[in-house]
């Protein structure tokens, strides 16, 4: 019994070691937002919200903030249907061809494995030829930047509903036919009220996938209209200081009280 | 309640036969078993019923209307699925109720209807409670009311009980024949376990491999199996391969000429005889066999006899205390005896799996 | 059966709709890198490998191809070992803490949901802070690089790993116990290879993660030794031309190559 | 091999008891099962032989030594796992290997040894498969060779046949029975399945939440079992509440007065009857019963009977064609009879579940 106890330790440690090393840092940034010098020495000589009302007065975080917020939510929103539509069709669609399935689902994953860069200077180039073509702007438009940011939800939507979609019992949905329901009253009453977790957690992640993308959206963002990540980016490359932490803690607190809320909901470590 | 006609139904998945043809008729208020190990169509048939996969071939008719064409929600059959299939996220009342929702019964007339069915299979006052809050038993209870609610035409029963305790088995057998039997519900019931058709069906139907063997009783099936495989799988049954060597003389495979009922006999016939009808003395006439094994089971007693290179199996009742049987041990010289006319000579189909005694 | 067939080809539609949306821009950007002229024309005037050429030419890309594929390696060598022992841990030392294991791996979502350029942000200003502390350089090192995309690895494969481990016959185990296995013998021999599907898909993960990394990396290179995204970022801020889509699409090919290789050892689909 | 002795062994998580208190001698090369339902503590105790499982008192003895805290891989126990545990990654002959390889056996040795395995249980030339590549009851003896190969002091088995579908489960009971006699191992067996433990075993340990109830074989289990939840868990019984009325005369719950042994009986007594020590007849003397249903199971039928207000079941072998309780239908009023001797008053220990005739 003594060399499990001994075992237990070091597993404890292990964990610490790699929780710590992962969190470190937003914590390291969390405390600095707080902290009343510029360069941090220790002990600290006092605490303040002086970068917080700094970071306040630069109107444009608030404004990246408001911008980010609005593409998020609009890639989300037209995203999370249509991957929902697409993980259905992928997984419901193909009868018995399991081995299409496969390649689709490994398809899907591609997208994942783009660099962001690359994406994001694909979707440049695309943008600046169909520009050339339709004679309009479409690069540093709002519509641009959420069509391009569509593109990063859908793929977390169809793994997340498809895992959902694997893991649901059929026979429910013959049951509500069985009782005299038609297949569009089987769907909206039976199979996406199942499909619950998969969508709510397709819709957070899509979300924050939006709401942190930094890759595919340098490119596409206009003069003036540059979302909240983009705005640290442009703040860094002319000043470093605790504003940006800040900022960077507000970001944090956000997303993680989302997370939480919707964990509330839907138990998501047991769907992601 | 109506009548459920399936004529000359059949279903291929391209090379791969499902379900052959299967003929059959339901009366008004029968319960007829499909029975059959697994993979021998019972379930494609009952599925074709209630519209779930289309027919390759041949047409169902419910109370006199051809269905075959028609989509599942069009069929008025009343399903209970092997794992219930409740909805996960409606309440217990929600779940019942949604048939007569599909159907546009009227808020008041439903709710009545709910709390009737609900009290029909004794849940009475969980009808706020979600599926998961319910025991396994009450889940198909909830199952049952959801599909009796709506009176359907025909009631589908797709292996309901194996997902119970054997205890528990036992009881919902009683209660879903009770139950069928009250109210006079036209059934087709899918179960590969014999006891529980034997028990709950007024016919039952003997599939395998997408074949129908037998149609009949229970005592049909079992005093006149048609076919060695029906013999097997109803009962068990001492199945040997041999030929007939005069009327009433039977050459088993392993060796041993053993009397059987007269009549004529196919090349490739098979012996069988029920371990049950086969008598174990330790003296007195009868063939002379050896003992290889007795099992004690309580109220039976198996014995495993070697019949001259033949083996065979007999079940009696256990022998009284002061009984010398009692004290039998293998390696034991005894006699056996049956009477010729339980030993029948039965047609083997190719393919069919004959055994030794189980 | 009518209904069904309509509903079929709708199906189809929104599948073919939703790859095509995904997937057009990676589709656009191989045929530029093709195309013989900047600005395309159509019908195409004539193919070309210049823009490879040219980007062979410029040699920051490829010593940021080559410092990429340092890095990514580097960093999933030591994450991918720590995130399996994490997940080990996780999943194997709380006994029957159920609640605390939830937890834990809610957890370890959040380095997931904190957004990239947040995480640089934190990174660069921790850094500055340590080199105050110990008088030497980390950012701008390929050490301080490392060591930050280590931090990507980790939740990953914690994820992955973990997954393999539920999906775990833990009897497997017990059953070399029994066969006389002391405890590090059943490890190596028994559990490790049974987890193999979730580790090699963690390594994969990890190293593309690492490899496209855009947002940690961008504040963290020191001047003359940056990664391939980040040269990509800086050639697009003084030139657009198809050698951008050259290079994109010689990632594109690597990337999609490695997730081939790994898919014939390991059903990503069913993992990931 | 050796033998193996439990002394007070028991197991408590927190407030709950898995095990209160086993104590157990298994004897060189006997076979003994553990028997009970689901939650008895019969795997948490093989558990504890096992290693895997601490105990929070008592002491596990495998050959006269005291293995109580030894690790898993220092006890010399060979186990088969109910999910067969195979390792996925290694085939069958790197399986069978495996714990030869931990003992540091020769190349040539293992090779030898784990060929003569593979043969002991039917599988030569299968040695290069992957375990997916074999069938469930291959499966299965790989895992019996696995644990026999490296001839361990006790053999555990854990519910090795409950994978299994119930043909060939008969079959691999009688393989795994013959081997262990054969070998002379000293083996203890875990089963929630009656006929398998008293179809195998030597002597059976009948467990209930945590305590054991009877040991015995299954003769004294059948015949003389001590409680009543023996009664009903070994064999069918009919249990009915109720009191003694004078000596040789019980009065059960339902109103009817029932002969039965003469001797004492506490207050919560309960009379055990076996169904089929009750006897059936159309007229003559006994007393008189109405039946509710007859079942017809081909080679017993089952009579649901009420006596006076108390149910009563009997199973009888099912008469003969010209019996005229052949034609006994549901109302019919019929006498029944049993030797007084046969209708024990045994205790029922407070929580134990008395039910009505299954």
């Amino acid at each position: 019994m003594r060399g499990s106890r001994w075992r237990r330790m070091a597993f404890v440690l292990v964990v610490a070691g790699a929780y710590g090393l992962v969190l470190a840092p937003v914590l390291a940034v969390v405390v600095i937002s707080v902290f009343a010098q510029e360069i941090v020495s220790f002990p600290p000589e006092g605490f303040t919200l002086r970068w917080y009302a700094n970071a306040w007065e630069k109107r444009e975080f608030a404004r990246g903030f408001v911008t980010s917020l609005q593409v998020a939510f609009a890639a989300s929103a037209i995203g999370v249907p249509l991957g929902t539509a697409a993980a259905l069709a992928i997984n419901r669609g193909f009868g018995r061809m399991d081995g299409l399935r496969g390649a689709m689902n490994t398809l899907l994953l591609g997208p994942l494995a783009v660099p962001g860069v690359v994406a994001g200077t694909a979707l440049y180039l695309f943008y600046v030829r169909a520009e050339f073509w339709i004679d309009d702007d479409i690069k540093g438009t709002t519509l641009g930047l959420v069509a391009a940011h569509v593109l990063l939800t859908i793929p977390w939507t169809v793994r997340l509903v498809s895992a959902s979609l694997q893991g649901l019992d059929r026979s429910a949905e013959e049951a509500a036919a069985n009782l005299g329901a038609r297949p569009l009253t089987v769907f909206w009453r039976v199979t996406l009220p199942m499909l619950r977790p998969g969508v709510v957690a397709a819709c957070l992640f899509s979300f924050i996938q939006s709401f942190e993308n930094l890759e595919l959206t340098l490119l596409l963002v206009g003069p003036g209209r540059v979302t909240l990540p983009v705005a640290m980016l442009n703040y860094l490359e002319f000043r470093v200081d605790p504003t940006l932490a800040a900022v960077a803690t507000v970001q944090i607190v956000l997303v993680g009280a989302l997370m939480l809320i919707t964990d509330r909901f839907v138990k998501l470590s047991r769907v992601v | 309640m109506g009548t459920l006609v399936l004529e000359g139904l059949a279903r291929r998945y391209g090379a791969t036969v499902a379900v052959e043809r299967v003929d059959l008729d339901v009366q008004d208020g029968e319960l007829v078993a499909l029975l059959g190990p697994s993979g021998c169509g019972k379930t494609t048939t009952l599925r074709m019923v209630a519209g779930f996969v289309p027919p390759s071939a041949g047409r169902v008719l419910i109370g006199g209307r051809d269905v075959t064409r028609a989509a599942p929600h069009g069929r008025d059959t009343g399903m209970v699925f092997q794992s219930y299939a409740l909805f996960p996220h409606m309440s217990v009342g929600q779940n019942v109720a949604f048939g007569l929702e599909m159907r546009k019964v009227g808020r008041a007339e439903r709710e009545r209807r709910v709390t009737e069915a609900l009290r029909l299979v004794r849940l009475e006052g969980l009808a706020d409670r979600l599926p998961r809050q319910l025991s396994g038993g009450q889940q198909q209870r909830v199952a049952l009311a959801r599909a009796l609610v709506v009176n359907p035409a025909v009631f589908l029963l797709d292996e309901p009980l194996s997902n119970l305790d054997a205890k528990l088995r036992a009881e919902v057998r009683f209660e879903i024949r009770a139950l069928q039997q009250r109210l006079g519900l036209t059934t087709l019931f899918v179960t590969h376990d014999q006891e529980e058709a034997l028990t709950m069906a007024d016919r039952l139907v003997v599939m395998d491999r997408g074949r129908v063997r037998q149609i009949g009783n229970a005592e049909a099936l079992y005093e006149r199996p048609a076919d060695a495989f029906v013999a097997g799988f109803i009962g068990r049954c001492n199945l040997l391969r041999g030929a007939l060597e005069s009327p009433g003389r039977f050459r088993a495979a392993g060796g041993a000429t053993l009397p059987c009922a007269p009549g004529a006999a196919p090349a490739d016939s098979v012996l069988a005889l029920r371990p049950e009808r086969v008598s174990v003395e330790t003296r007195g006439e009868g063939l002379p066999a050896r003992l290889l094994a007795v099992t004690y089971l309580g109220a039976q007693t198996e014995y495993h006899l070697d019949l001259g290179g033949t083996k065979l199996l007999a079940i009696r009742a256990t022998p009284a205390e002061d009984d010398p049987r009692r004290a039998l041990a293998p390696g034991d010289a005894v006699t056996v005896h049956w009477s010729p006319a339980e030993a029948r000579l039965l047609p083997a189909l190719p393919g069919d799996l004959v055994e030794e005694a189980a």
